[in-house]
């Protein structure tokens, strides 16, 4: 088995082991796969997750809703802890939005073709994803009624935002990343649009005609069309990695000890990726099963995706031990303590919670038979996912929590509609995917078409549709 | 076959392109004036319980604004006069005159007058008179010619803007001390120049910053 | 700045409207006009404004963009203005009356602000001796029991208000007459009456049971007070000193020795001690001199906390200790009667080094030093340091006996006994609360049942107004008028600032009442001072209300020779007390620093008020030290249960809190709580009523049983919150203090020999210590005019929490509440850091320091940046400010501050303030704005009162403020004067400047370049080189 | 005359990726101006076989994208300097580090917007009608079927020739579509 595995040279490995469509699947038969769950009669299943996110999504309005009416005090926070689960959760949902664009943008750069049959629903996931994190910092603020100083809009106080804090780039970055995210997935969903415009009867012919813009497959159209998407992946890449950048920099800019560190950046954007790709991979697991895509999505894909797991959780250990290091090479006591009391203080279950959950669990991918069993890929990437958000809160409760004078030491706990709020996330992130699986196709037709050996036009060994 | 959409719908994208920049446009105009306290606030002249009158008093009689607003110079704040003011003259003058019932008998019962309040500030926000008054702000720089108005109304947008307006460049609405209450100075036609002043003991300097203002 | 009182004829018409306004079905309603009708563009009318003001930027979040006040139509407000404007009232500025009050046993002048007829906050009155400007945080709190909604407003019979209407003036006197009759008719020639008064310390009062003594012959005077020094003045009557009492002169003292006693904290006259003791802490700076304080006491108190060398002792060995200091003394040829020197050398102590060097220091400093025994202690205790003084030569120079101005009167157990025999069957109760202060053994609640008729007046309904016969309803002081007098012999007027809010009687003219006389309270005083006037009465009697204090003084110093005789007899069979252990425990109840003896369990302020050692709020608790706890298996939270061996079986189940310096095998409790027998909405629910426990005359009980039961307690405390290990925490966080500079510390050996001191912080210094002030870019030049900084002096503080009072009553800082002071969400915008050195299992070396804390306003301020919408910035100045109304609430500048200062209004606190305490808004002050849910707040330097000097500086026409014009609140009520403010860039040097050059000042956190403008002065311990200093430091 | 008036074109129908490549190559030399070719995918280098030119859309979204970072630190400096300078944490008042993140972002917002609207824009899109909706198989254009259309107001067009040509390239279907 091989030790390392680096974006480029998984190309050529990967293309020696397996075709990226299996069976003898044709052009037509493609789209037929693709349509099959968006024109089957709506499996049971369905509707009981449906149901299930839909409550989900009431929980979360309770929530917001009581929110509003009480004040932020409904949460467990403090005087010295000013963020707690709201900006965990905020920075857990930007980070899973990452893998989609990675996978999007950041392979087709690097023309991974395997990442053609994945891209879309990480796309979506992505979209739903910063969706539910922009209801967090949304909603942390005391006064809701005036967030929208936050944008610079001329008033009579003569006042505008102040461009020097993190969070303002937040505003700037976040909202930008969810633009650019939305734009590059509906340019990708254009032709398929247009393919079930041209399937479909009555109202969906006429909703899928709208939204297909009139696309005709004309290749003078092909031609912008494929160059525009090109950029776009090109805009997206610096993108992603700027949204987590400045994310981290909420942090990073601080003085705190335990946020104030130069690794964050880097340290960020791995992890995001690191728990975006569990996401894709338990998304599309399921996907895969329910509407029998084996045939697109292979489990070339998903060795492809546990090995970049295994990759980013592998970096993002690192940045835990570098963080100690420097903690201990500073000498400044205030460092130091704070790593110290995160091992071993009150919230040491957490921190442990975390390294178990990103750290160790994630090289049972070492192992070929683990990340090519689904059941494992499945179980581990929950975990990641559960490692990934105690890491955010390690991260910004721990530090908060026992800073520099000892006097203002605190604790915080949850309450009821902290973790509501949480749970209330799953609800509209689910409710979203769940809408976009039923009348949107989960693979991009066009472009897997192009990875097919049909695709090619001097491939002429292939005597399909000839005469 | 037919297809589904007919021919006219295709320009609909060149009207939306030459469209939704004009409407955008009219609409950020629209809000920008009519949302403004220019609009809102300006000429609000509520009805008083006294039909107390102004120009009268001020304008034709020529009183002058210190003589009821006894604490301007002094207080934060420019008192309402309290009745047996009002009656100091009243009780000789226009005595027995029925709309000025409800002050007599406030003056009898004890009972406060309810005036109507025109000009309000946000609580946050702490105005203080004397500070203005001591330096040569004139009273219709921020209550326009109260002198010429039969019932009160608000004459300028008291917004935060328009205060820092003068407070960046207070120069315009300098008049020589004496003449603070004299509503009708016009500093500029004057040629007036609060540097050259002789009486100004220090430059005014109003504070721009939050606390001086907000606390 | 107090101007000329005449409310006789200017207030007069106002305060009659007040009046009727009182009897008013509404009161509230009108209030919001009557009250603060120019106020009501000070926006201060309760709630109203700062709803109405919510309800704007509510609207205006519809509006995008636009004004948070213009683009609705604004609600319509109305102004009332005066009918006839008092004299000298000018709308919107303060007035400033001078009065005397009673806090704690110490009588002090008062400077009352009040806007339009509202007193808002009280503070020291500078021209009187024993507060010098100075108050505590009684004094402080004393302003919102004006506004305590739970005060009695009605006449009781056995109980029940006598009718449901809201009392007017007329109904009560008539209720009063009825009840003189009845007295008359059952008490007679007043043989079977007793009249229970507290420890009031007025001739006006005197003159009137002078007159009550005339119509009721037999009358039996009692006085039952927590102030009263009951042992010191049986020590003294031993001496031959007859109603006498003691005045300290710290101001004289180089070395201090408190036994269990507490002169800075809430025994005697707290404010003037401080103040005194101060000087001779701060005087390191000039001549590198200082006092030295030795402390030996069973649980921390203030002086405890300031001491050089602290002995943690239980109270029940303090006497032994004294008689073996005495033959320290004598062996070191100190002449001292020989009955005290045999005892002593009967004693064998157990901490000899430590009274060796006690001794030696106390004779070194003959006439210089002043040696002091807490009010717990027996008389004949009081009366062996008397001794010492005496032999020591400080009677006189560090020490005075006085006449005392109290009528001379039986304590209450006397009383009880009396009544127990049946020999009183009437009884006048004036202000005392025996019912809940009485120890438990009297069963005093059963004896006042058993009477044919018993009066009660009182602030509250409480538990004596319910057990007695009949309750009339007490006015606050600053309703009334009264004179008062010192320690020291300064005599006051006490001057009404506003007509009661309900009806309501003095003292004066209650008892007067009884005696059919109807005679106003202003009379009654000013007949008293007659005689005092020099030629013109009104003119001298104008003077002293002007002043606050009256011209002559009353009573006079005793310099006669103290008689020994009595005292030695009182030895005899005085031995070693038995020593405590795990099973045969030690109690030890005190007053507590928030509620005193209870009187002020109805003050939320105080209630909130982190305890000076325990930072406990809400409540009290059994205090046991770290080891015993250990000991016994008990932690912070569990449940006890406290029995008393022996008599009465009393048992007490309450919660534990383990501090460090509890004496061994004892438990320490805070009297006040757990008021059952009173439910105010504020008290309800808080602490444990340790009267309970409190048998006999001495708050300390021998051989008590302490036993774990089933079932935890939450104790809300400001440090160390919430978290799971209280234990855990302190000691982590006394380890992370040692290699953090924040609480810095030299003993005065070491300073001397490192006058710079910067050896002794070298340890602390992050890199290097010139880097600290260097930026890495050029700051903006926008100062001009004063730059406003703080320094506080370390060495000087003693934790006694005024500021804190101080600022809340300034600043118009919510209450939160215990639930939310559980989640660390108190508001207080000044705070007092506590922090223990030395090991917990050797209690005499623990040592506590206090190090407040405030905004310190950085140049370089974290929390700026940080904010998205630049709420807050800074000012010209160089004040860290915040515009609340920008403020959308992102929390983000308090998680960026490293002080961790900054306080968010989680939930709308001032409005439910209002809405539970209807009243409570009238004390706000009209110059802060009101805060509301979701904004910072915190400490912006008193920028309201740095305005209005500047604005007035400005309507003179000058520029730059004088050192002094501005003074922040908590800088003006430190008894310490331990916080000094002033402008940086003063060109004659300003003091706040000369004291930043001291080698003592220093930064918290300097490495982090922040520039704060707050920097403190490091404490200095003056430890005994003959003594192992109680810690390294 | 008037059947040439509403005649929009030919198309021909062909059902591999190579033979519409060899077709187009074969129509781009003929001359043809106005015709295009449509695929359910983009075809690799199809663009040369029909020799067009290379897209524009790189030059808008380089001039979006620029304006959009001028624009935004133009922004932040009028803000910080110009129209209510605020001493922050005693930063000079323009701290251009402090810009730079919300100068990319909005750099990178508008050149998006460049991309996606100028692609549009290029295609004349959305359009939602188009003469060739008319033909039933053109349907199969978004699944398994490549089509080559020539339009009638092509000089070079000729009803019967063209479709004639177009047959013999190998197209397995061609039919004259309406306006």
């Amino acid at each position: 088995m091989e030790t390392s595995v680096t974006l480029a040279n998984l190309e050529e490995r990967v293309d020696k082991r397996a075709p990226l469509v299996l069976g003898r699947e044709t052009l037509s038969s493609v789209t037929d796969i693709v349509a099959r769950p968006m024109e089957m009669a709506t499996p049971n299943a369905w509707w009981i997750c449906f149901l299930l996110a839909l409550s989900g999504l009431g929980i979360l309005g309770g929530s917001i809703a009581y929110l509003f009416w009480e004040g932020v005090g409904v949460w467990g926070l403090n005087n010295r802890v000013g963020w707690a689960w709201d900006i965990t959760n905020f920075v857990f949902w930007v980070g899973i939005g990452h893998a989609g664009t990675l996978i999007s943008a950041i392979l087709f750069l690097f023309r991974q073709k395997w990442r053609t049959s994945i891209n879309r629903a990480a796309e979506a996931m992505t979209i739903f994803a910063v969706i539910c994190a922009l209801i967090f910092p949304g909603i942390h603020v005391g006064r809701v009624w005036v967030a929208y100083w936050l944008f610079p809009i001329p008033n009579q106080m003569a006042m505008w935002p102040n461009f020097r804090s993190p969070l303002l780039w937040d505003v700037f970055a976040v909202s930008t990343y969810f633009t650019v995210s939305t734009l590059f997935w509906f340019v990708g969903l254009i032709p398929d649009i247009a393919t079930f415009r041209d399937r479909s009867k009555g109202v969906r012919k006429f909703v899928y005609g709208l939204f297909a813009l009139g696309w005709r497959g004309s290749h003078r159209h092909w031609l912008n069309y494929e160059r525009a998407y090109l950029i776009l992946a090109a805009l997206s890449t610096p993108l992603v990695l700027s949204v987590h950048t400045i994310v981290s920099f909420d942090f990073a800019t601080s003085q705190l000890p335990g946020w104030h560190a130069t690794i964050f950046p880097p340290y960020f954007v791995a992890g995001a990726i690191f728990s975006g790709f569990a996401m894709v991979i338990n998304l599309m697991i399921i996907c895969r099963w329910v509407f029998k895509l084996e045939h697109l999505v292979t489990m070339r894909h998903f060795e492809n995706m546990a090995k970049i797991i295994l990759l980013t959780g592998s970096i993002v250990g690192y940045a835990y031990a570098m963080e100690f290091f420097i903690a201990w090479y500073s000498g400044n006591p205030y460092e130091r303590y704070i790593f110290v009391s995160r091992a071993t203080g009150p919230y040491a279950w957490a921190y442990w919670t975390m390294i178990t959950c990103n750290v160790v669990i994630p090289q049972l991918f070492w192992v070929r038979k683990i990340r090519t069993n689904l059941w494992a890929l499945f179980i581990i990437s929950v975990f990641v996912n559960i490692g990934m958000w105690f890491e955010r809160f390690v991260i910004i409760v721990t530090s908060l929590h026992r800073t520099f004078l000892p006097s203002s030491w605190a604790y915080f706990r949850p309450t009821i509609i902290d973790i509501s709020t949480f749970i209330g996330s799953f609800g509209l992130f689910f409710t979203l995917f769940l809408l976009f699986i039923r009348f949107l196709p989960i693979v991009a037709i066009a472009e897997v078409k192009t990875v097919m050996p049909e695709a090619d036009p001097h491939n002429h060994d292939n005597k399909e549709g000839a005469h | 076959m037919t297809p589904i959409f007919p021919k006219w719908t295709n320009h609909i994208p060149t009207v939306v392109a030459v469209g939704a920049p004009v409407v955008l446009v009219s609409v950020v105009l629209f809000v920008w004036y009519f949302f403004s306290p220019k609009w809102t606030d300006v000429g609000y002249s509520p009805k008083q319980p006294v039909a107390f009158s102004h120009q009268l008093h001020a304008g034709q009689m020529g009183m002058d604004c210190r003589y009821c607003h006894s604490t301007v110079e002094r207080a934060a704040f420019a008192a309402i006069p309290p009745t047996e003011t009002c009656m100091g003259c009243h009780s000789m003058v226009q005595a027995k005159s029925p709309k000025l019932q409800l002050v007599r008998d406030s003056y009898k019962t004890g009972e406060p007058i309810e005036w109507v309040k025109v000009h309000m500030l946000p609580d946050h926000a702490h105005f203080n008179h004397s500070i203005h008054v001591n330096s040569g702000v004139n009273c219709a720089s921020c209550h326009g010619r109260i002198d010429q108005m039969k019932v009160v109304g608000q004459a300028q947008p008291l917004s935060m803007g328009w205060c820092l307006e003068c407070h960046r460049n207070p120069t315009p609405n300098l008049v020589p001390k004496n003449q603070v209450t004299n509503l009708g100075y016009n500093p500029a036609k004057e040629g007036y120049d609060p540097e050259k002043d002789p009486h100004r003991l220090r430059g005014v300097n109003p504070p721009q910053h939050c606390s001086g203002c907000h606390y | 700045m107090q101007s000329e009182n005449n409310q006789e004829k200017s207030g007069k018409k106002y305060w009659r409207s007040l009046e009727e306004l009182a009897e008013s079905p509404d009161m509230l309603a009108k209030m919001k006009n009557e009250f603060p009708s120019g106020a009501a563009e000070l926006e201060v009318t309760p709630g109203v404004d700062r709803r109405s003001f919510l309800g704007i930027i509510g609207a205006s979040a519809a509006f995008a963009g636009m004004t948070t006040t213009g683009c609705i139509r604004k609600p319509r407000e109305k102004i009332l203005p005066y009918n006839k404007r008092p004299e000298d009232l000018v709308e919107g500025k303060p007035q400033y009356y001078a009065s005397v009050g009673r806090f704690g046993g110490s009588v002090f002048g008062l400077l009352v602000t009040s806007y339009e007829g509202r007193p808002t906050k009280i503070d020291g009155n500078p021209s009187h001796p024993m507060s010098l400007g100075a108050t505590n945080t009684f004094a402080q709190a004393s302003v919102l029991d004006v506004y305590d909604p739970d005060r009695s407003q009605s006449v009781l019979q056995n109980g029940n208000a006598i009718s449901s209407a809201r009392m007017s003036m007329k109904a009560l006197n008539k209720s009063l007459a009825e009840a003189a009759a009845k007295l008359k008719e059952i008490a007679g020639t007043g043989d079977k009456l007793a009249l229970l008064i507290e420890a009031e310390p007025s001739p006006t009062l005197n003159s009137v049971i002078k007159n009550f003594k005339e119509q009721f012959p037999g009358v039996k005077v009692s006085i039952h007070d927590a102030a009263m020094r009951w042992n010191e003045a049986e020590a003294l009557r031993l001496l031959g000193f007859k109603n006498a009492q003691l005045l300290t002169r710290l101001e004289n003292a180089d070395v201090i020795a408190a036994f269990d006693a507490d002169p800075l904290g809430i025994e005697g006259d707290v404010v003037r001690n401080s103040k005194m003791f101060a000087t001779k802490r701060r005087s390191v700076d000039e001549n590198g001199t200082m006092s030295r304080v030795y402390v030996a006491e069973p649980a921390f108190t203030n002086t405890g906390a300031v001491a050089d060398h602290r002995l943690s002792i239980r109270a029940s060995a303090i006497g032994e200790t004294l008689l073996a200091l005495a033959a320290a003394l004598a062996a070191q040829g100190v002449s001292l009667p020989q009955e005290i020197v045999t005892r002593g050398q009967q004693v064998v102590p157990t901490n000899a080094s430590w009274i060796k060097a006690l001794a030696t220091d106390l004779r070194l400093n003959k006439g210089r030093s002043l040696l002091l025994v807490g009010q717990n202690q027996k008389a004949w205790i009081h009366g062996i340091a008397f001794a010492i003084n005496d032999a020591l030569s400080n009677v006189g120079n560090t020490l005075e006996v006085r006449t005392s101005v109290l009528p001379d009167a039986i304590p209450l157990s006397q009383l009880a006994s009396l009544m127990k025999r049946g020999s009183i069957d009437t009884l006048v109760t004036v202000d005392a609360n025996p019912v809940y202060t009485a120890p438990a053994d009297l069963k005093f609640e059963e004896l006042i049942k058993t009477l044919k008729f018993s009066l009660h007046l009182g602030y509250h309904a409480d538990e004596t107004a319910l057990a007695s016969t009949m309750h009339f309803p007490k006015s606050h002081f600053l309703e009334q008028w009264g004179d008062l007098v010192s320690t020291d012999g300064t005599a006051a007027i006490v001057q009404p600032v506003i007509e009661p809010l309900f009806a309501s009687l003095s003292e004066l003219s209650f008892l007067s009442g009884l005696m059919g006389v109807e005679k106003s309270s202003y009379d009654l005083v000013q007949s008293t001072w007659k005689s005092e006037a020099s030629m013109n009465f009104e003119s001298s009697w104008r003077r002293w209300l002007h002043d606050g204090v009256i011209s002559s003084k009353v009573g006079n110093t005793l310099t006669d020779q103290p008689n020994f005789a009595g005292l030695s007899q009182q030895l005899t069979g005085i031995g070693a007390s038995p020593v405590p252990t795990a099973s045969q425990m030690e109690l030890l109840l005190t007053l507590d620093r928030s509620v005193y003896d209870g009187r002020y369990a109805n003050n939320a302020w105080l209630q909130e008020i982190p305890d000076t050692v325990t930072k406990l709020t809400w409540d009290n608790a059994v205090m046991v030290s770290p080891k015993t706890a250990k000991e016994k298996g008990i932690k912070t939270g569990d449940f006890v249960e406290i029995t008393i061996q022996g008599g009465s079986q009393t048992k007490l189940k309450a919660a534990v809190f383990v501090v460090p310096g509890v004496a061994e095998n004892t438990v320490a409790m805070a009297l006040g709580y757990g008021r059952a027998g009173f439910n105010g909405r504020v008290s309800t629910g808080t602490g444990f009523n340790a009267y309970s426990l409190l048998t006999g005359d001495s708050h300390s009980a021998l051989g008590v049983t302490v036993s774990k039961v089933p079932g935890t307690y939450e104790l809300a405390t400001t440090q160390e919150h919430g978290v799971s290990d209280y234990q855990y925490d302190t000691e982590v966080g006394a380890e992370a203090l040692k290699t953090r500079g924040v609480m810095r510390e030299v003993t005065l050996a070491t300073f001397r020999n490192d006058p710079t001191l910067e050896k002794s912080f070298k340890k602390f210094e992050l890199g290097k210590k010139e880097n600290h002030r260097t930026l890495l870019w050029k700051q903006p030049n926008e100062t001009r005019g004063n730059q406003w900084g703080m320094t506080i002096d370390l060495n000087s503080c003693t934790g006694c929490n005024a500021c804190t009072a101080a600022c809340q009553a300034e600043n118009n800082i919510s209450v939160v509440g215990k639930k939310r002071v559980l989640m660390s969400r108190e508001m207080h915008w000044i705070r007092i850091d506590r922090y223990f050195t030395g090991n917990v299992d050797n209690p005499d070396s623990i040592q506590a320091s206090f190090q407040p804390l405030a905004c310190a306003h950085c140049e370089t301020a974290p929390c700026e940046q940080v904010c998205p919408v630049a709420a807050t910035v800074h000012g010209i100045e160089g004040t860290n400010d915040i515009a609340y109304n920008r403020c959308i609430g992102t929390r983000y500048c308090a998680n960026n501050c490293p002080y961790k200062v900054r306080r968010f209004n989680y939930f709308n606190y001032s409005k439910e303030n209002d809405e539970e305490n209807p009243l409570y808004a009238m004390q706000k002050n009209p110059r802060v704005t009101v805060r509301f849910r979701g904004v910072i707040e915190k400490c912006s330097y008193c920028i309201q009162r740095v305005n209005a000097a500047r604005i007035e500086a400005k309507v003179r026409g000058e520029e730059i403020l004088q050192d002094g014009a501005v003074i922040t609140a908590c800088q003006q009520v430190c008894p310490t004067e331990a916080i000094t403010f002033g402008n940086l860039a003063d060109e004659v040097d300003s003091k706040v400047k000369q004291l930043k050059a001291s080698p003592r000042n220093y930064a918290v956190l300097s490495e982090l370049a922040l520039l704060p403008r707050t920097t403190f002065l490091t404490k200095v311990r003056n430890t005994n080189p003959e003594l192992e200093p109680s810690t390294q430091l | 005359m008037s059947q040439k008036q509403d005649l929009y074109g030919v198309l021909a129908e062909f059902s591999s990726a190579s033979e519409i490549y060899h077709a187009c190559e074969k129509v781009r030399d003929k001359g043809f101006t106005h015709w295009d070719a449509h695929t359910p995918f983009p075809v690799h280098g199809l663009e040369k076989a029909m020799g067009l030119k290379p897209s524009k859309i790189p030059w808008i979204v380089l001039a979006l994208g620029l304006s959009g970072a001028t624009g935004g630190m133009t922004l932040q400096w009028w803000i910080n300097t110009q129209a209510y300078p605020l001493v922050i944490s005693g930063k000079p008042y323009f701290s251009w580090q402090a810009f730079v993140p919300v100068t990319f972002e909005l750099g990178v917002l508008l050149g998006a917007f460049g991309a996606v609207f100028g692609m549009l824009f290029l295609n004349r899109l959305p359009m939602w009608y188009h003469s060739l909706f008319r033909s039933q198989r053109f349907e199969r254009v978004t699944d398994d079927k490549f089509f080559i259309s020539i339009e009638a107001r092509d000089p070079k067009f000729d009803a019967t020739a063209t479709s004639k040509m177009l047959t013999e390239l190998g197209a397995t279907h061609v039919e004259l579509v309406e306006q």
